[in-house]
């Protein structure tokens, strides 16, 4: 494994909606090795202070060769909080990657889904793969939470978008939308697509059903919480389809095939 | 000439420990736990320039650990309830001996048995492994039902576990000693005169958080072990007293994060430490913590880890 | 009309408590040693606002207390070794009382003695004095070399002391534990059986700090009592342990500092809590406490403290 | 009392020196009833974290009728450092004013010697007493640690400036200033000079001893370990001169007379 513990300038952090960040650092080494669906795990305290005694898992946003490291992440608790407030020349400790992240297949048509900040992973993973087979849905409660809307629509051939309010594009659910999608169509290919969602338990185990019933191949990126990351403390169990052995969030994903996890 | 002279006849710092017949090349020892089998952070982690690492705790049989939720953040600390989830012993020596073994650092076999007999069970299966340095009994687990702190709160049960372990074993024996206890060091006299050939200390503290929107324990097993720098002041407290208590040597645990911490736990009285939740937070920290322990001993001119200790 | 009766058959919250036949306002207290005798922070706090208020500890006669430094700061916790320094009992009843009695709150009196026979003496002489609704039996202070601890961790000691106070006093007694033991419960169950009207737990860790720079225990006590958010989640443990070991009311007291926290106690079974280092670091949390449990009750429909116990 | 928790904002925030810093923030309740010699307790950590836990007590260095309250500090660790990470526009909660300040006592020429950061409550002091009636000595091992010598130039009579590198002033400690002083004249009176100090241990013990010996009152101002500042934890005990009662800093001082203490 190549993973790296690096302490990182900010190169930039923007906010770009009442509780919604976007975050740039520069972290070479972790950039360069880093694959779509990976994470990192970022110490958010401020000078020597020892809480939050945790790293923060961010999923990467976007990662460039140029050595440009991306988070796109909302503030919900004190970790963030503090995260968010750091601007351009501090610095932030970044660990990553970390985990396995979406394996592309031979398929037809990416069908990308991300509910809230569960589009965090998917821009990286759309800049990975031929942008004409490249749908992406993203859904939120309203406008408001459809975050970098530009970036997806330079990368991806198609974007929905859905909110629960109407104030943009399809009004609905995420699944609104992938019911109206025509999955037959593809750009140079027959073949049958294939599924990348990130987002609320709830709307994973939509799409999830949905996929399955459509005989469709499904990979989706889970949260649980996590205390090393890296693979060592195994607090990030998660229940297998199968009787068997726990997985683990940090080092089994955290990216899934849709049949390895138990829906509950 | 004289300037070199006088260079020279200053020693460096000697890091090195011998401790219950085993050789550490420095007293920072990464702990049971908080480190897998190693290899899962050997990138981030040059584990040849540690004292030692203490592997995950060993059962009999493959265990497949609680259910999740297993962990939560408290101020500065960490509640886990892994329940100890592992490969077993068999596993173990077949998968992960073999890349241990290659490792230029103490290897310390940390088991755990549901009773008695598993214990001594497990104890003598590792005999004379090939590349294992010691035995750490934990006879202090808050996560599994039966077994770990039942041992470790009666000091009959813990100075008998010692015994049998010790006539199966020529590995060195390493007790490691439960906080949840009134008086620690009636249990650390006890393993002491039951042969133990070093004590360890302490594992984690048992607590519990509620989650408030849910209304429940935050965590499925409802307790948990609280680690971390939050619990830092009443392991050094138990280290002061146990290593006033025996002869034999002790090894300090609980909330060490910097080199600062780790010596107040030499003087205090410890012969060696580990680091368990802060490689989890920063998995260099143990690295580091050796680092600054050779800097400060070069810095005040001492030559041996045990001149550090208050007497 | 209806819209209007609609509101008024929701009862506001209640957050009152009857505890062991103490009438709060609220659940919530301050506790012993960490608002002194009231008065001290009444500019900063309106002690009304509260539940009550736990005075500092007093003994027979006046006390010192320890030599300094007598407390360290600890991640997200405090040592202290005061080593109770109090007025003593004739003082405190004739100095701080009548300030106490004009103040429309319960006041619990915490008391410790270096002999059963001294918690008997102190208890008889509070028993019948205007403005005192409680008793609280300090039997767990670590800071003391008589008394304290050693009561607290020996449950035949434990209950006998109880026993002997209830007999000389009409007052409710409330016997605070000490969590440095193996077994919170028997302890609880002891003075439960020996007449405790209710317990409150939990009393401060046994903890140390070692100063590097100068090679010594920072404290002249060496050793010290650990408070603050860092042992929360073994005070929570403690207090889910003893509201299902025992019938009689239990009062949480660890780490609490927010009303988040305190709900966390209720939910373990706490009655009520004590709100101790949060003071020292913000004389106004109580107060704040005080109103956060109120808002969460009416947002989720709660009209009594104990509703919110996890069964 | 009339003490006062506040969230304050900051008004500026400059740092002097490689490690002093100058902190002004708008405390109206506070700078208002602030007696010269009072301190107060400010929180320290970012957004909701609780380490470090404890606030960190800090001498007023000034106080005006505006609101303004000023600090003078230096950063030796975690706390101190966190609060000089903060700047105008963000806020710090601040405790005060507490304990017991300077007492002003009809005498001759006021002597103010700070030694360090002890320069901190005397710029409150002098500009509380007649101008002229005020000599300052300030000492510290370089020119770099004399921190707003300007202002205090502008508040005192005489302005001695003690150097152990001789880099401004004079060469040696605050003594060595003392011993020079022609402590009878006073600008109206022949009264007694009095003696105001703050600074490290050693040096106010010299200065207790000095000021003694020339049968000269001593004020003091202590520091030690502190949780609460407002005299309920018992914990900042202080050894009397007596074999009675400890004292406590943050109520019986920070400012004592140099007779009420065990000088050890
Ligand atoms: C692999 C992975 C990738 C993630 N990627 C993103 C992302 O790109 N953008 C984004 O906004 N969020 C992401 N999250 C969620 C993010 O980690 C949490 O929102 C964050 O940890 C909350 O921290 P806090 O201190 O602000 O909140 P608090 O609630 O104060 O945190 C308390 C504890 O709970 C943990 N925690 C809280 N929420 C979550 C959560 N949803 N998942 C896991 N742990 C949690 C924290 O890490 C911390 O240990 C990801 C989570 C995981 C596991
Ligand atoms: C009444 C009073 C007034 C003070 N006024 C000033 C001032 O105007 N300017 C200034 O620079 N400093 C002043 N100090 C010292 C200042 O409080 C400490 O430097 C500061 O608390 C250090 O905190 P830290 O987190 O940076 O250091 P750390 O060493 O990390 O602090 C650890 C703990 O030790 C305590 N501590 C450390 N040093 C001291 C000290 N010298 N005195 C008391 N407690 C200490 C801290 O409060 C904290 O609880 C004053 C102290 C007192 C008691
Ligand atoms: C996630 C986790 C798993 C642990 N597993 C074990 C174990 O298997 N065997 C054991 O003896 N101790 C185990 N421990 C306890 C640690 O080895 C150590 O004693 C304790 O965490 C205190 O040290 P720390 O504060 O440095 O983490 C575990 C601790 C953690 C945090
Ligand atoms: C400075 C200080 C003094 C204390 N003095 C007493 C005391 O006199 N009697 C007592 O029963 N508990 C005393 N305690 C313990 C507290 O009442 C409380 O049980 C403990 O601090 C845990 O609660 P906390 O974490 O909210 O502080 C003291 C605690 C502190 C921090
Ligand atoms: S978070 Fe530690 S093993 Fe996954
Ligand atoms: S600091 Fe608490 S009484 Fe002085």
């Amino acid at each position: 494994m190549s993973r790296y513990s690096a302490t990182c300038h900010i190169i930039d952090q923007v906010r770009l909606a009442q509780d919604i960040f976007h975050l740039v650092v520069d972290a070479p080494d972790i950039a360069r090795v880093a694959r779509p669906g990976q994470f990192c795990m970022l110490a958010t305290a401020h000078g020597g202070g020892l809480d939050p005694l945790l790293r923060r898992p961010l999923s990467i946003h976007d990662a460039w060769p140029s050595g440009r490291l991306e988070f796109l992440y909302r503030v919900v608790g004190k970790g963030t909080d503090l995260l968010s407030q750091k601007g351009p020349g501090e610095t932030v400790c970044v660990l990553g990657p970390l985990g396995r992240g979406f394996r592309p297949e031979p398929c037809g048509k990416s069908i990308l889904v991300g509910g809230g900040l569960g589009a965090a992973p998917l821009l990286f993973l759309a800049r990975s793969l031929d942008r004409m087979d490249v749908t992406v849905i993203l859904g939120g409660r309203s406008i408001h939470e459809i975050a970098r809307l530009d970036a997806f629509e330079g990368a991806a051939g198609e974007v929905l978008v859905t909110t629960e309010d109407g104030s943009r594009g399809i009004k609905g659910l995420v699944t609104t939308a992938l019911e109206r999608l025509d999955i037959s169509s593809s750009s140079h290919t027959d073949a049958i697509p294939c599924v990348f969602a990130c987002g609320p338990w709830p709307m994973m185990k939509a799409v999830y059903a949905w996929a399955t019933a459509k005989g469709i191949a499904i990979q989706v990126s889970l949260e649980t919480q996590m205390a090393c990351g890296t693979g060592v403390c195994l607090g990030c169990a998660i229940r297998p389809s199968t009787q068997g052995r726990y997985l683990h969030t940090c080092k089994d994903g955290p990216v899934f095939f849709g049949t390895e996890i138990d829906w509950g | 000439m004289p300037y070199f002279e006088q260079k020279s006849t200053r020693p460096l710092p000697r890091t090195g420990v011998d401790l219950a017949g085993i050789k550490f090349k420095n007293p920072v020892i990464l702990a049971s736990g908080t480190c897998g089998y190693g290899q899962e952070i050997d990138d981030l982690l040059d584990l040849e320039l540690l004292g030692g690492i203490v592997v995950k705790g060993i059962s009999l049989g493959e265990r497949r650990g609680n259910p999740p939720p297993r962990i939560h953040e408290t101020p500065c600390g960490l509640l886990n309830a892994i329940g100890l989830e592992n490969v077993g012993l068999e596993r173990f020596l077949s998968e992960k001996m073999p890349w241990l073994r290659k490792i230029d650092t103490a290897v310390i076999v940390n088991i755990l048995g549901n009773s008695a007999e598993e214990y001594v069970q497990i104890a003598r299966s590792l005999d004379r492994v090939p590349g294992i340095d010691g035995i750490e009994v934990n006879i202090s687990c808050p996560n599994v039902k039966a077994g770990g702190i039942a041992f470790g709160a009666d000091p009959a049960l813990a100075a008998e576990i010692t015994r049998r372990i010790k006539t199966v074993t020529s590995l060195p024996v390493i007790v490691k000693l439960s906080p949840n206890v009134t008086d620690i060091t009636v249990i650390a006299r006890a393993v002491e005169g039951a042969g133990a050939d070093a004590i360890s200390l302490i594992n984690t503290l048992l607590g519990m958080a509620i989650d408030v929107k849910n209304k429940r324990p935050v965590l499925a097993n409802i307790f948990g072990g609280l680690s971390g720098p939050a619990i830092k002041p009443i392991a050094l407290r138990m280290v002061w007293q146990v290593a006033r208590a025996v002869e034999i040597p002790v090894i300090g645990i609980g909330g060490i994060s910097t080199s600062q911490d780790a010596i107040e736990f030499f003087m205090a009285g410890a012969s060696a430490i580990q680091v368990g939740t802060a490689t989890l937070v920063n998995p260099g920290s143990a690295a580091e913590i050796v680092a600054g322990i050779a800097s400060f001993m070069d810095k005040e001119g001492i030559s041996d880890i045990s001149q550090m200790r208050i007497p």
